[in-house]
């Protein structure tokens, strides 16, 4: 990895290359002809319409539904065919627009599973699962949520869930995260700290971000390239500002505003 | 009864007398744990009444308590009639229109029929008309199971359920999140318009909705009431807002206003 | 040729038995998710009923006639009432915990036959049936006994029957959208309590002809009978698609001709280890069953 | 109305010293009742109504392990139901392969006990293991219905008597001359007794080891959300054959200790009912707790078996017809037993003593 | 345990006072209650009537405890357990073939007497030294069904069956019977979970029989008899089966003019012999409806008197010798038990049935003596 540290030179090898990426479900197309590189170390945010086909993509980067049209692979290597959970263990993690945890396991549990599914293990039966102590600690503290750590999942509040998705992904590591819309629902009040903190993964600890999110504000300091996807297609890729100022994609997304 | 609620602010006074709905003191207990300890809050029957906190303050808590969707006790007078003890769909039938935090779609039924579950037998039949012209989306998509939209086509069904009766009451829970801003003006359209023949109760993060359309606010903090009053007087207030609701101090608190500055 | 059309007849006449079982079933399945293990105590209910109004206990009723037809009536009534009685009493307190509701069925599942086999014996009992029903009649050279025209007929109308109440009333799909999120429906302003009993009590209205049927079919009741036939019905309900009331007809008819033939042709009978073969095969290869709708 | 709210009560006061030791102490409940239990066969005292004699008299000790044998499988059986979150139709067929096969090898190769039973256990697990690794490739009810497919298929081999192997509906006895002799005859029950005992904490132990293993963890995972484990990069599939061929090899030892404590194999173990019965036994003790399947278990048997001899006492003999129909019918009580422990008691009895005390709690 | 004295000679004991208690372990419940309930109630009064009304066997009380295996065999031996626990030394009953195969050995293991009951296996007898039976066995309704077939030699015989152990017991004996008197024998056999059993009937009458040997036990019965007849197979040749229980009789609807009856027993077969009359009242004065296996039990109870008076209220050894060979009048006629297997030999019944539906009453049309039906001898284990 060559690049860090200063915002603009963000010039790594493609990590992630997607080419004519397509998914067709039950005659509709959802996503159509997507091709783009994404650069080690990049910040790469999705913006677009709802029903554009944003998650759609997410799903068919971490495998959860299989193209029906063109290849991606990582690091050169293709992916095309991959269970959800080898592309994992590759290093792309995720977290999703619906919050998918595991209700009746308690916050603290999360992040154990999380740590253990990362340093690997698992199929040990015969040792004492690892109680992962400063993980949980560390991790909570970053995504506040470090009083609620006795709590189920079942049992937090909408904003508090999507902190939860963010640290579970959080200790995983991956080396490709892809976030899908971890702002929303997150009190205003809060959302310069979890702003910061993906400004951190990001800058300080280097990963590679691909992040969906309907608050251009909260991007607009964080990404290094837009893409604008539209009816299943990408529209548009370049800097923040080209793209804001786009005519199409201020009607089209943005709106006049209120 | 309708005594001053106890947190009351020092900004703002309370509402016109005789609120179209009035919650006092609503205790929620849920597993063992107080999770509403007393929340007081008015809607005022005209315009939008805006119900902010933090995560976790209990906003989505107070709603379903309303609702009777969760264990509650307290008061909960709609139009003056005591409505605790009242079965869910009973209270909803009297005109109530809500659409829920995580949406409440019926992921295994298709879009049209999602909507059909909400027609509620009224005075003109339900407001397809209304709906669709808000929402074109959801006729181009009726057949579609609701479980593949995205989410914010499933945002759109739940707030086109509430528009499709005659309701007195819309409550609408963060209707807005995760709509591209775009739709999220459109939507804050929708319940400006709604709120000139309807009052609403508005959950919502974001401020810039609220500046736009709320003209009384409640403030929830730890199950507590700890504000009630004019909107104008909180969001103006920059000191009351950054107490309360945590936002607007330090150079990185850039997502409230901007839009319509 | 004279073979063929027997066993295709009496295949039929299978399906349509297995059918008028899986039908409530797979709708209370389909609807509510409430995989019914006291389904079969149902159809026990049912048979015991006719058996009980034909054999000279209801007036009018009778083994004959329109007195036999009476005695189908009761029975099919019978089980209504007892399905209804299930869901108030052991399935609707318990609507937010799926998984003990499917447990609490097993339990009446376990009780009825014995509560059945405690009042009138462990013993198979001769069930009464109009002679016009109990003969043959001659189809290119095969001898195919009428009552199975009757379980057609019969499977037939609770097929249009269901389809009509799953198409044409709001109610299927107030359930269907309860079972996802209860809570979310009554915010929606509906009873979903009312919506749900209805659903059980049509099942089990479909149970207990089947019931009364079988007792036909079977020439006798018994407490168990139900119950042994609930395995089959499951395999109905499951090869046919989880819920599908259409998908549960065809899958009848598939496993009952498959167990016809191969019981004729394979010199073992091997026909109950060839459908549940078929099951586990179809379930590998097309884990949603043969109509592929979601559970 | 609404003048300042009392604050919420705040239980988790720290425990005053005293109490402290005795929760202490009473972590230990587990090792002492084992010791109990290890000295019950020479007790000579009477328990009128849950026994019939003496605890140390064989026709005690026999329903004892009983009880015993049947806590145990529920425990295993837990392990997919509670722990993995797998509803199996089909657990009886590896509790009836391990006894049934080590009853043939002992019948028709003549083996001596030893390796016939390790043979048995063998083929129960491998058994596990090959139906396992196909019924696994569908998930939800789907698994359900192919494991229920698969023991249904080995229900009615074993009724057609192939061969003459297993006896059909009438089973087969064991032979008691290749049986170890301290294994055989009624002065024995208590080596029998001992012997389930074993089984027992074998299960329990393993049970509680593995759910505690980092695969116990994802155990949970998959039971909770299972796409949400894949994510992690984690194969659900592995994980899930491990729980069931693990469950499949304990309930494969407790057809084993079955085959000694009856002396035979008998077809009732191979059918869905008898599955059905285990998870019935799960769920009254409370599925996913630590002692709870366990306990559910001794329940069942223990009523299973005395509840026909209250059915058949004089004193239900006496009464008006409608109370002595249902009376006598054990599987009746049984059954209206069950509805009524699955509505009144959610989670079973281990939550019994939380409930117990949760009102105590709450009024002081 | 109980104060059992061993090498105590045959006559009443010194200790005449003392209760032979005697474990009854039967089906009260569950699947074969019915049956349960006539062995029990036959019992009762076999005792009754073997006592002489005293209720004391040389002088011992009897003393009879009741026990529900519900069909289960993993309770029957925890109740046999039990009682033997208890010091019981003599054990009776059964209705289940697979419960009686549990219990055998047990007797043998802790050398108590063991009279099985209705239970028909022919596994049972010569399993051991110390079980008895009070019931017929599969090979003894062979043999009769034999006799109603005239000369077998070239003839055609289909058995049709359930894929059971019993189905196949019967169709192993009838091959070994009729097929060494020179019948060609062959069988169907249906899985006993058959739902239709036209396909079966198409079989059996594809075949063209000259008889046909129905062994079918369980609620399919109906279904069976209405399809045999539908087919015509009962027009076609001689149809044989066994005669089951008063219950059974409707079972056969028109189907049972057609079909010929071997009988193990049904009331008033015994042709009223003394015993019988015996057996009739005393079953009848308990409330009870005498049946097919009223006989089982009340034979049983004649074994466990003739046990204790003419061997030993304890020594269980004694008791074996007082049975074996031991021949007596009981509800069916002359009887004896064969020494070297314990085999029941005695006589069995050919019946047709008059009537249908709930009036449908057996008739009597001959009787094969013990001898003319002993299964083959088959000395015991040990
Ligand atoms: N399984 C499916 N079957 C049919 N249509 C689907 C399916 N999954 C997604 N779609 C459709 O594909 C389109 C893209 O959905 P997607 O969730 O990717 O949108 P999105 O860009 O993430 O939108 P949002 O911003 O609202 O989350 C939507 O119109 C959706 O309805
Ligand atoms: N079913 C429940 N069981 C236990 N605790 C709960 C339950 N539901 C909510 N809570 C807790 O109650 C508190 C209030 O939750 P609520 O969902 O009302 O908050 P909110 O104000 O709507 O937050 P957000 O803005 O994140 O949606 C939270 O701390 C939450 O964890
Ligand atoms: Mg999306
Ligand atoms: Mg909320």
């Amino acid at each position: 990895m060559t690049a860090s540290g200063t915002a603009t030179a963000r010039v790594g090898a493609p990590v992630l290359r997607l080419d004519g990426l397509g998914w067709r479900v039950g005659g509709a197309t959802i996503v159509e002809g997507v091709t783009l590189d994404v650069r080690e170390g990049e910040f790469l945010a999705f913006i677009g319409p709802n029903g554009a086909g944003k998650t759609s993509l997410f799903n068919l980067i971490s495998g959860i539904v299989v193209p029906t049209a063109g290849t991606l692979a990582l690091d050169g290597a293709d992916l095309t065919g991959l269970p959800v959970h080898t592309r994992a263990r590759r290093g792309i993690g995720r977290t999703f627009q619906t919050s998918s945890l595991w209700p009746r396991m308690t916050v603290a549990e999360h992040v154990r599973l999380a740590a253990q599914a990362r340093n690997g293990g698992s199929h040990r039966l015969w040792r004492r699962a690892s109680p992962y102590t400063a993980e949980v600690d560390g991790v909570l503290e970053r995504t506040g949520l470090g009083h609620r750590a006795g709590a189920t999942a079942a049992e937090l509040s909408h904003g508090e869930k999507r902190k939860l998705e963010l640290a579970v992904l959080l200790v995983g590591e991956p080396r490709l995260m892809l976030l899908d819309e971890p702002m929303a629902g997150v009190s205003a009040e809060e959302v310069p700290a979890l702003t910061e903190l993906i400004r951190t993964l990001h800058r300080e600890e280097g990963r590679t971000v691909l992040m969906v999110e309907h608050h251009m504000d909260v991007l607009l300091g964080l990404a290094d390239r837009l893409a604008v996807m539209h009816h299943g297609r990408l529209l548009a890729l370049d800097s923040p500002d080209a793209v804001t100022a786009d005519p199409v994609v201020q009607r089209a997304y943005l709106g006049e505003g209120l | 009864m309708s005594t001053p609620p106890v947190n009351t602010s020092p900004v703002g006074t309370p509402p016109e007398a005789a609120p179209l709905l009035a919650v006092r003191d609503l205790r929620v207990l849920i597993g063992g744990r107080h999770i509403l300890h007393g929340v007081d809050l008015d809607v005022a029957r005209h315009g939008v009444t805006a119900l902010l906190g933090r995560n976790g303050a209990g906003k989505t808590t107070t709603v379903r308590g309303v609702l009777g969707l969760v264990p509650r006790a307290g008061s909960v007078l709609l139009d003056g009639e005591e409505t605790v003890g009242l079965p869910t769909h009973t209270l909803v039938r009297r005109g109530i229109g809500y659409a829920p935090e995580d949406r409440g779609i019926f992921a295994g039924l298709t879009v049209a029929e999602n909507l059909r579950l909400a027609e509620r037998p009224g005075a003109d039949g339900p407001a397809y008309g209304l709906v669709h012209e808000l929402f074109p989306e959801l006729k181009s998509r009726r057949a579609q199971l609701a479980g593949t939209l995205s989410g914010g086509q499933q945002q759109m069904v739940a707030i086109g359920r509430t528009l499709l009766n005659g309701n007195r009451l819309i409550i609408a829970d963060e209707p807005t999140k995760g709509l591209a801003p775009k739709v999220v003006t459109e939507v804050a359209r929708v319940l400006e318009r709604a709120a000139e023949a309807v009052p609403v109760l508005l959950v919502e993060q974001n401020l810039t909705v609220v500046r736009r359309l709320a003209e009384h606010c409640v403030v929830l903090a730890d199950g507590r009431t700890a504000h009630q009053g004019p909107a104008a007087g909180l969001l103006g207030d920059a000191q009351a807002t950054r107490r309360l609701l945590g936002v607007g101090q330090g150079p990185l608190a850039p997502l409230t206003a901007e839009a319509d500055s | 040729m004279s073979t063929i059309v027997l066993l295709t007849m009496t295949g039929l006449g299978l399906g349509a038995l297995y059918f008028l079982i899986a039908s409530g079933l797979s709708l209370i399945f389909g609807l509510m998710d409430v995989l019914n293990f006291a389904h079969g105590a149902l159809l026990s209910i049912g048979a015991y009923g006719t058996w009980w109004a034909a054999s000279g206990h209801l007036p009018g009723a009778g083994p004959g006639g329109w007195g036999f037809a009476l005695a189908v009536l009761f029975g099919t009534a019978v089980g209504t009432l007892a399905a209804v009685v299930l869901e108030l009493v052991v399935v609707r307190p318990l609507y937010t915990r799926p998984r003990e509701q499917v447990l609490a069925t097993v339990g009446v599942g376990l009780a009825v036959p014995a509560l059945l086999s405690g009042i009138w014996g462990s013993d198979a009992r001769t069930f009464p049936g109009p002679q016009a029903l109990s003969g043959t009649f001659r189809l290119l050279g095969a001898d195919v006994p009428v009552n199975r025209l009757v379980l057609v007929a019969a499977a037939v109308v609770v097929l249009v029957a269901l389809r009509l109440f799953l198409g044409r009333t709001r109610h299927g799909l107030v359930v269907r959208a309860g079972v996802e999120d209860r809570a979310m429906v009554t915010a929606l302003g509906i009873d979903v309590r009312k919506a749900f009993t209805l659903v059980f009590a049509i099942g089990g209205c479909a149970a207990a002809l089947g019931g009364a049927l079988g007792g036909l079919y079977f020439g006798s009741v018994d407490p168990r009978q139900g119950t042994s036939l609930l395995i089959f019905a499951f395999v109905v309900v499951v090869t046919g698609g989880m819920g599908s009331v259409t998908g549960a007809a065809v899958a009848a008819v598939v496993i009952g001709l498959v167990q016809q033939f191969a019981n004729y042709y394979t010199a073992a009978g091997l026909g109950d280890l060839a459908v549940v073969v078929l099951l586990a095969a179809l379930l590998l290869v097309r884990p949603r069953g043969l109509t592929g709708r979601l559970a | 109305m609404s003048t300042a709210t009392t604050p919420a009560p705040t239980p988790t006061a720290a425990p005053p010293a005293a109490g402290r030791d005795r929760s202490r102490l009473l972590r230990w409940w587990p090792a002492a009742v084992l010791v109990l239990l290890i000295v019950a066969p020479y007790s000579a005292l009477p328990v009128p109504g849950l026994l019939d004699g003496p605890v140390g008299s064989p026709g005690s000790l026999q329903l004892l392990a009983t009880c015993l044998l049947f806590g145990a499988l529920a425990t295993g059986y837990d392990l997919l139901l509670g722990r993995t979150g797998l509803l199996s139709f089909g657990h009886a067929l590896y509790f009836a392969a391990g006894s049934y096969a080590t009853n043939m090898f002992l019948l028709e190769a003549g083996l001596p006990f030893a390796a016939a039973a390790a043979l048995g256990l063998c083929s129960g697990t491998a058994l596990a293991l090959v139906l396992g690794s196909v019924s696994l490739r569908v998930t939800g009810i789907g698994f359900s219905m192919v494991t229920l497919a698969f023991a249904q298929a080995g229900s009615i081999l074993v009724s057609r008597n192939p061969g003459g192997l297993t006896g059909g509906e009438e089973g087969r006895a064991a032979p008691a001359d290749l049986l170890p002799s301290w294994l055989v005859g009624i002065d024995h029950t208590a080596n029998l007794y001992w012997i389930t005992l074993a089984y027992l904490v074998l299960t329990l132990g393993v049970v509680h080891w593995a759910v505690r293993s980092p695969t116990g963890r994802v155990w949970e995972g998959i039971k909770e959300n299972e796409r949400r484990v894949e994510v992690l990069g984690l194969k659900p599939y592995g994980f899930k054959l491990t729980a069931f061929v693990l469950a499949g090899a304990l309930a494969s030892v407790g057809g084993l200790v079955h085959l000694l404590l009856t002396g035979g194999s008998t077809p009732q173990t191979t059918t869905s009912d008898f599955t059905l019965s285990l998870l019935v036994m799960v769920v009254l003790g409370g599925s996913g707790t630590r002692w709870g399947p366990m306990a559910g278990g001794i329940l069942y048997t223990w009523a299973d078996h005395r509840l026909g001899d209250l059915a058949g006492s004089g004193a239900v003999a006496e009464l008006p017809a409608v109370l002595r129909v249902p009376l006598s019918q054990p599987l009746f009580l049984l059954g209206v037993l069950f509805v009524a422990v699955v509505h009144l008691l959610p989670g079973g009895l281990a939550r019994l003593p939380s409930r117990l005390r949760r009102p105590r709690k709450e009024k002081k | 345990t109980a104060a059992g004295q061993a090498g105590e000679g045959s006559g009443s004991g010194k200790d005449g006072d003392e209760a032979v208690k005697v474990g009854l372990v039967y089906s009260r419940t569950g699947l074969l209650a019915a049956y349960g309930k006539q062995y029990r109630d036959g019992f009762m009064a076999g005792l009754d009537h073997a006592t002489k009304g005293t209720g004391k066997a040389g002088g011992h009380p009897v003393e009879v405890t009741e026990q529900d295996d519900a069909g289960d065999p993993g309770k029957a031996v925890s109740a046999a357990k039990n009682l033997i626990g208890k010091g019981y030394k003599v054990l009776a009953g059964t209705t289940d073939s697979g419960v009686a195969l549990q219990m055998a050995p047990l007797a043998a293991q802790n050398k108590v007497l063991y009279v099985n009951g209705p239970a028909a296996t022919d596994a049972v007898t010569g399993i051991n030294d110390y079980t008895f039976r009070s019931g017929r066995q599969s090979y003894q309704d062979i043999l009769t069904a034999g006799t109603m077939l005239g000369n077998p030699e070239g003839k055609k015989v289909t058995v049709l069956a359930q894929d059971s152990t019993f189905g196949q017991a019967n169709v192993a004996a009838v091959k070994a019977v009729l097929g060494a008197q020179g019948a060609k024998v062959g069988s169907v056999l249906a899985p006993p979970s058959a739902t239709d059993l036209t396909p079966f009937a198409r079989q059996v009458k594809a075949g063209g029989p000259d008889l046909v040997f129905v062994a079918w036990a369980g609620a399919t019965a109906p279904a069976l008899w209405t399809a045999l007849d539908q087919q015509g197979v009962l027009n076609a040749g001689k149809v044989v089966t066994g005669l089951a229980g008063t219950a059974s009789y409707p079972v056969f609807g028109a189907a049972g003019a057609k079909v010929s009856f071997l009988a193990h027993y049904f009331p008033g077969a015994g042709g009223n012999n003394a015993v019988e009359k015996a057996m009739l009242a005393g079953v009848e004065k308990a409330g009870g409806t005498p049946d097919l296996f009223s006989t089982d039990g009340f034979t049983a109870a004649q074994m466990v008197v003739r046990a204790i008076e003419e061997g030993s209220a304890t020594d269980t050894a004694a008791m074996v010798k007082a049975l074996e060979g031991w021949s007596f009048d009981g509800v069916k006629g002359r009887q004896q038990i064969r020494a070297e297997d314990h085999a029941l030999v005695q006589p069995m019944f050919v019946a047709k049935l008059n009537g249908k539906g709930a009036s449908a009453k057996p008739e009597l049309v001959s009787t094969q003596p013990m001898d003319a039906v002993a299964p083959p001898s088959k000395p015991s284990a040990g």
